[in-house]
């Protein structure tokens, strides 16, 4: 259905934007809090409103072209919108979560000399974020997906004067443009099979197998990037260097779970390529485990938070990967919700601690920041599933659906048809992912624990208080939102809430037909509340309240090689620097001495000039300046001349 | 065709020239007058160019604002002007840097003012003519006309080396340049074939050039390719460019990178593919594996500068790289997205060009390692250089994406036949060309956002001192007009696509009649991955 | 019989000597003289020609004396050289009191 | 045949006189050869039927340009030691030699078969008052008027440019 409203769903943010960052510097404070907040409102409104009018029958989608942006030879690419119920949902969840980020942020960043900017950035992202679930076509969705990472860019790097926080933000830029690189080729594969950029036309053509592979893959690329996955994980812990409300609202809810929504918007050719969806089922699984175990070792707040967020992105591939394309987006909902809610709260632990970040200085902090401490137990609850609510049934329905899934059973390792299936895929994911759960339970109570039980481990100086009322408004909301959000992942059939029913039909099939049951769904249940608890169960024995910090010591008696590792990241860091970033700007400039320098510019520019001149000068010697030399010469000349033209002939 | 508008184009490129003269007669010593005379006239300029603009029709085939004198009947050149859309565009380009151009360093050149003021009028009239001229004497008069004040506001009002800068960039034009006008005069020996007089009217030639027998037209091509190569400047001719950018003062500069670098590829679309169109045809994949080369080469000759003005000219090399791809792709989006990617160029590198000027106005260095933390004392001035940064980088919404994408998805759906390869077997052409160019997106990001951290970012270095002064009006008023058009063309370019539309068609039509008949590549010609079980 | 060879042979002559004197010799004045020894020799050939014209001339045409003429001009530019020549000599011998033409090589840079 | 005899007079003083004039050191000797050798030399033009060019030789030449050749020497005066000795360098050798072989060539060809005798008129002969000091000057007043009066600004320019140059400061 065509509509006229939806573009004001991303351009009130933008006007926002636009009027912080030029006016916001001289008009007074509460005018920029009320603009970034009062568009973000609306957004939230208008898209509510649309939301609710539109998901009242099956099957209606809003769309809205709103203007030609380019269009040469057989490429036409519109700025178009579209309001289904995948984008509607997520549209709420960031204006939602995004205005109560903003709300919190009002508090956070109020010192702050730049807090003009800061709204400024925010509304900006805010604008690109929407522009990228909104688009219709995969140009307009690269422009909010480039969007988004300019502005976290821009916010990583907020406090630029701090180098290693302005590298931060540059390092994530060009990670995610790695990904970009990919996901633009995948933009012209797909434009040249089809002729068409928008989902609609790509959807109504159907694509080679090499072709759907292809496109496929190198999309996922630009997933890897932009939602932090191995191999290109590595910039978001390191964009932790940013304000936490930033970290929570880009970094947690919904910037990074961007490639997840792009790969169940582009389900249609995903289950055209199910080598690709196997891949990105195993990254996802592999990311989920990687990310986990170095989140055990950890001491910065934010990086336990970071490291959690690359794992459980790794929970929402996995999902998408095999298939059950509403099961990842539903977690990605979920975990929007209590992710936000504990980078909220951390915020409002570093805020109380005037800056400090570390986990061993902190503990007993329930005392002080009561409901901090209650916020952040419930958002720890629901991604470590100890009880049922949302997180643990969302992260649950995705490991379910890796076990249970017929995706992977007809592809084969080798291009031999005969040759070994991939069917043990999906079990072996669901093991990897289970543990994964019970890891992520480990490290997510050690965190809680240390930072609010035990004794306060901090300096004297320093008292640890409550934040403002503006900034635990939002954690409770965030808090009661990660619990009552389990009634979109209710495992009741015909549920009306039920995320999976509600996005019947949205989502292709993948192929090899419905899943299988390999387990009775409450065994899986039983599984992973054990496992939960017993992630619990070592925490609580490692870091219960009277021991403080001295889990860590038992832990890295007991494996000191392994915890060194893990406290240095895997070395992964590293070895990138050696092996790319080091090669990369060395092999520069031994470029440029060599080639540009040495045998361009020496060798053949200044060469071609000397051998000139080397010419000159032997030509020099014979304008000796004395004029009888001339003369000799010339009657030399003259005389070879006259035996030339008259003795000769 | 016809005479709509009267000699509307002749007065816009002549007032510059009668600007010069009018300096000329001022008395010397009176330097904000002869500057004052300059800026008036380019802004007269720039005013007179506008309904050009506006009368301009996207849609009528053919030269508009097109006028014809005699000249010298009997040798058969005269004075035949007009513009297509490509050479619209880039009048309007070259009329507003104008202004910005006189106005950028008027602090910075106080001494010869006058001759200064004479030089930069003279090369607008001079780059104004270049792309007007329909008649190939004119063309070359202009086109060598350039070249003196260019030589003159780099060895005259440079930097340490300017001498050396000056002269390399004045041979290694040259030398390019002579070889064309061989060519020119053999297209003028030739253009009696028809029956006619010989004539050096670029329409009558242009008629004739396409059915030359092959071997001709690539002697020809290729005599006039070095010349436009040169001046692009396409790998590996690129060495005179960072010398004369780092030594010219920050107007040449903005002239050198906004207008002049584009005179080689209007050139190319102009002059070397249209006349021949079988050699052209014959050579894509050569310039544009040129081309790609350029984009990572001259990217990564960015990373390993330390000197400001000279990393970005590299990154105009890489630039540069990006129209040469999209020409020699031929394809309709490719094809639109250069002649796009030329007009962003010389905004986006032009802003850059300006802004460096203002650094090295303000600290006197152009010593990377001497940056650092300039964000806190000019705000302001890092708030655009990131904005024009981001322009340069491609990033969507402002004017840089719209052209590298056209380009990168042109040539990636041109149909330029196929490379056998080691390893990868039979590949497309225009696939691994496009392929290899986007990761120029990357390293672009690396080089342009590292300068933008080394100098704006982090702790204040030496260069940073307190009090230095944020943007003045008058640098406003120069950097605001470039932001504007980053901005407009980004979110809007349709007006702009639509200049080119129609030249870009018929230089497709013309080098690759036989599109239709060649098959796009299709999954068949990609690899096929391992692991594929159907 | 004396024929238009030999005077041709004897303007040959002279313009060697001229010519070998002009190489040879160091001092200035008799280079100088020898540049007129050679405008001689010219001279004599021109009336040489204009005596025995190689084209048959019509009776009393303007273009019969043209070889006189020719001769005429030459010896006001020979008389204009000789002065300015001289001069030269003069002025350099003030400078580098030498008459010696090997000896004024400044053209060299 | 009487043409015969002074032609070869004439003709053998004249090639002795340049050859003083070549060959001696002393510029005074020299100069004094060259008066001798354009005096013998207006004798051929007489020959040649050139009678006002050669009383223009004498007046011009062995008048006006040889004082002028001695009164820079006199001015010079030149001492024995300024004099300098000859020096024979290759170059002097090979450019000489090169004269040599060329007027020996050319008049070898011109002695040859190489001028084709038979068609000559002699002028001289068939034309009465040929060379006479009117008919030249009927051809220099009326035919070349214009380079006749070039001339005289050369020569002007010739005497200020001698003044401007010899005085070195004015």
């Amino acid at each position: 259905m065509e509509v006229g409203w939806l573009y004001l769903i991303p351009l009130l943010p933008l006007l926002g934007a636009a009027f912080n960052g030029l006016a916001g510097r001289w008009v007074p404070k509460s005018w920029v809090y009320t603009v970034a907040l009062v568009v973000v409102l609306l957004s939230f409104l208008i898209g509510f409103a649309g939301f609710v009018q539109m998901s009242g029958e099956e099957g209606t989608q809003f769309h809205e072209t709103v203007y030609t942006w380019f269009a040469v030879g057989s490429l036409h690419v519109d700025l178009a919108l579209s309001l289904d119920r995948l984008s509607g949902a997520l549209v709420l969840v960031i204006t939602g979560v995004g205005f109560l980020i903003h709300l919190y942020s009002v508090g956070y960043i109020d010192e702050d000399p730049g807090y003009w900017r800061y709204f400024a950035y925010l509304n900006l992202f805010v604008a690109a974020m929407l522009l990228l679930v909104l688009g219709d076509n995969l140009v307009a969705m690269f422009v909010g997906w480039e969007g988004v990472g300019l502005c976290s860019y821009l916010l990583i790097g907020f406090w630029f004067d701090d180098d290693a926080k302005a590298y931060a933000g540059r390092k994530a830029f060009i990670v995610n443009r790695i990904g970009d690189f990919g996901f633009l080729i995948g933009i012209f594969i797909l434009f040249n099979a089809t002729g068409h950029v928008d989902f609609a036309g790509m959807r109504a053509s159907p694509l080679p197998y090499a072709v759907a592979m292809w496109a496929a893959g190198l999309l996922f690329l630009g997933a890897t990037g932009k939602s932090a996955q191995l191999p290109l994980y590595i910039w978001l812990p390191d964009a932790m260097a940013g304000p936490t409300p930033v970290s929570a609202l880009i970094h947690a809810a919904t910037m990074v779970t961007a490639g997840v929504y792009m790969i169940a918007r582009l389900s249609f050719l995903y289950v055209q390529a199910p080598g690709i969806l196997a891949l990105v089922a195993l990254i996802g699984c592999l990311t989920a485990f990687w990310g986990a175990i170095i989140g055990t070792a950890q001491n910065d707040i934010k990086k336990v938070l970071a490291y959690s967020t690359v794992s459980q992105l790794g929970y929402m591939f996995i999902g998408v990967g095999v298939g059950a394309f509403f099961a990842g987006t539903a977690h990605l909902i979920t975990h929007a919700f209590f992710k936000a809610c504990l980078f909220l709260g951390s915020g409002a632990v570093i805020h109380g601690l005037h800056g400090e970040q570390d986990i061993a200085k902190m503990g007993g902090l329930k005392k002080y920041m009561p409901h901090t401490a209650i916020t952040f137990a419930i958002a720890t609850v629901a991604i470590t599933g100890v009880l049922p609510i949302s997180g643990f049934f969302s992260k649950d329905e995705i490991l379910a659906q890796a076990l249970n899934t017929s995706a992977f059973k007809f592809l084969t390792l080798t291009p031999d048809p005969t040759g070994p299936r991939l069917g043990f895929l999906g079990p072996l994911i669901y093991v990897l992912g289970t543990v994964t759960a019970g890891i992520t339970s480990f490290y997510m109570w050690r965190c809680y624990l240390l930072t609010f039980h035990g004794n306060y481990r901090g300096p004297e100086d320093v008292h640890p208080h409550e934040s403002p009322a503006v900034m635990t408004l939002p954690l409770w909301v965030l808090a009661i939102l990660s619990v009552v959000g389990v009634v979109l992942v209710l495992p009741i059939h015909d549920f009306p809430w039920s995320w999976e029913h509600f996005t019947d039909g949205l989502f292709a099939h993948a192929r090899g037909g419905a899943p299988g049951e390999y387990l009775p769904p409450l065994v899986t249940y039983g599984i992973a509340v054990v496992v939960a608890w017993v992630g619990f169960a070592g925490a609580w024995t490692l870091y219960k309240p009277a021991r403080n910090i001295a889990g860590d010591v038992a832990f890295e008696r007991a494996t000191p090689r392994l915890r060194r590792a893990l406290v240095n990241k895997l070395y992964v860091d590293e070895i990138y620097d050696v092996v790319v970033v080091r090669t990369v700007w060395r092999g520069a400039r031994l470029l440029w001495r060599v080639v540009d320098a040495a045998i361009i510019d020496g060798l053949l520019v200044n060469g071609s000039a000397q051998l000139v001149a080397a010419i000159g000068a032997l030509g020099r010697r014979f304008q000796n300046g004395n004029v009888q030399r001339y003369a000799a010469v010339t009657a030399l000349g003259v005389a070879a001349l006259v035996y030339l033209l008259l003795v000769r002939t | 065709m016809g005479f709509e508008g009267g000699p509307l184009l002749s007065l816009v490129i002549f007032l510059p020239l009668l600007g010069a003269v009018v300096v000329l007669f001022l008395p010397r010593g009176e330097g904000g007058l002869h500057k004052g005379t300059a800026l008036v006239t380019s802004i007269v300029t720039f005013l007179f160019s506008i309904p050009l603009w506006l009368r301009f029709k996207p849609q009528v085939r053919g030269w508009q604002f097109e006028q014809k004198a005699d000249w010298a009947p009997s040798l058969g050149f005269g004075y035949h002007i007009g513009l297509d859309g490509v050479a619209l565009l880039l009048v309007m380009l070259t009329t507003l840097l104008g202004p910005i151009v006189v106005l950028s360093s008027w602090k910075y050149i106080q001494d010869r003012v006058k001759e200064y003021s004479i030089a930069l009028l003279v090369l607008e009239t001079a780059m104004i003519g270049t792309l007007a001229a329909l008649d190939l004497v004119l063309f070359y008069v202009f086109w060598e006309a350039m070249l003196i004040p260019m030589y003159l506001l780099v060895g005259l009002w440079g930097s340490e080396r300017r001498i050396y800068a000056a002269v390399k960039f004045f041979l290694f034009t040259f030398v390019g340049s002579v070889l064309m006008l061989v060519a020119i005069f053999w297209l003028w020996s030739d253009s009696s074939r028809a029956g006619g007089a010989r004539t050096f009217d670029y329409v009558s030639i242009a008629q004739l050039s396409g059915a030359l027998p092959l071997q001709a037209q690539r002697w020809l091509f290729w005599a006039f390719a070095l010349a436009f190569a040169i001046k692009v400047p396409i790998w590996p001719l690129h060495t005179w460019l960072p010398d004369a950018h780092t030594e010219a003062p920050a107007s040449g500069s903005i002239l050198l990178a906004g207008v002049m670098l584009k005179m080689g590829t209007f050139g190319f679309i102009r002059y070397a593919m249209p006349l021949f169109p079988q050699a052209a045809l014959d050579a894509a994949p050569v310039i544009g594996a040129l081309g790609v080369t350029g984009i990572v080469y001259g990217s990564l000759m960015c990373m390993a500068q330390t000197d400001m003005k000279r990393l970005i000219a590299y990154s105009s090399v890489a630039h540069l790289g990006f129209v040469m791809l999209g020409l020699s792709a031929l394809s309709p989006e490719a094809v639109n997205g250069a002649v796009l990617q030329m007009v962003n160029h010389g905004v986006s590198t032009g802003a850059l060009f300006l802004l460096v000027g203002y650094l090295y106005e303000r600290t006197h260095t152009r010593d990377l390692a001497a940056y650092g933390g300039l964000a806190k004392v000019t705000p302001a001035l890092a708030a655009v250089f990131v904005v024009v940064t981001l322009s340069s980088i491609g990033l969507p919404g402002t004017n840089g994406f719209i052209g590298e994408f056209l380009i990168l998805l042109g040539t990636f759906v041109a149909p330029m036949g196929t490379w056998s390869l080691p390893l990868l077997g039979s590949v497309s052409k225009g696939v691994l060309l496009s392929v290899i160019g986007s990761t120029g997106v990357i390293l672009g990001a690396v080089y342009m956002l590292w300068l933008v951290q080394r100098v704006f970012f982090g702790p204040m270095r030496k260069a940073a001192t307190h009090g230095l002064p944020d943007l003045s009006i008058r640098e406003w008023l120069c950097v605001a007009p470039l932001l504007a058009a980053i901005i407009v063309i980004g979110a809007y370019p349709m007006p702009f696509l639509a200049a080119s539309q129609i030249p870009a068609n018929d230089l497709i039509a013309r080098v690759r009649p036989r599109a239709a008949l060649l098959p796009r590549p299709q999954g068949a010609q990609l690899m096929v991955p391992p692991g594929d079980a159907r | 019989m004396v024929g238009p060879v030999h005077y041709l042979v004897l303007a040959a002559i002279l313009f060697a000597l001229g010519a070998a004197g002009v190489v040879i010799r160091r001092n200035a004045i008799i280079v100088l003289m020898s540049i007129e020894i050679m405008l001689n020799a010219v001279n004599l050939s021109f009336l040489a020609f204009s005596r025995f014209p190689l084209v048959p001339v019509a009776p009393m045409q303007a273009g019969i004396y043209a070889g006189q003429v020719a001769v005429f001009f030459v010896i006001a530019v020979a008389a204009a050289e000789a002065a300015v020549g001289l001069a030269i000599v003069i002025a350099v011998f003030r400078s580098r009191t030498s008459v010696h033409v090997d000896e004024f090589d400044t053209l060299k840079l | 045949m009487t043409e015969s005899v002074f032609f070869w007079i004439f003709a053998v003083l004249t090639v002795l006189l340049a050859a003083q004039v070549v060959l001696r050191r002393n510029p005074v000797h020299a100069a004094v050869s060259l008066v001798g050798a354009f005096f013998f030399l207006s004798g051929i033009y007489l020959l040649l039927a050139a009678q006002l060019i050669a009383i223009l030789q004498v007046m011009v030449y062995a008048g006006a340009v040889m004082v002028l050749f001695v009164f820079v020497i006199m001015l010079l005066n030149l001492k024995e030691e300024e004099m300098g000795h000859e020096r024979l360098t290759a170059w002097k050798i090979i450019g000489g030699a090169s004269i040599v072989v060329t007027t020996g060539l050319i008049a070898y060809l011109a002695l040859g078969n190489a001028y084709p005798t038979g068609l000559l008129r002699d002028m001289a002969r068939t034309q009465p008052g040929f060379g006479s000091v009117k008919g030249v000057g009927q051809a220099l007043y009326i035919a070349s008027v214009l380079p006749f009066e070039v001339t005289s600004l050369l020569l002007t320019i010739a005497v200020v440019g001698a003044v401007v140059v010899a005085k070195g400061k004015i």
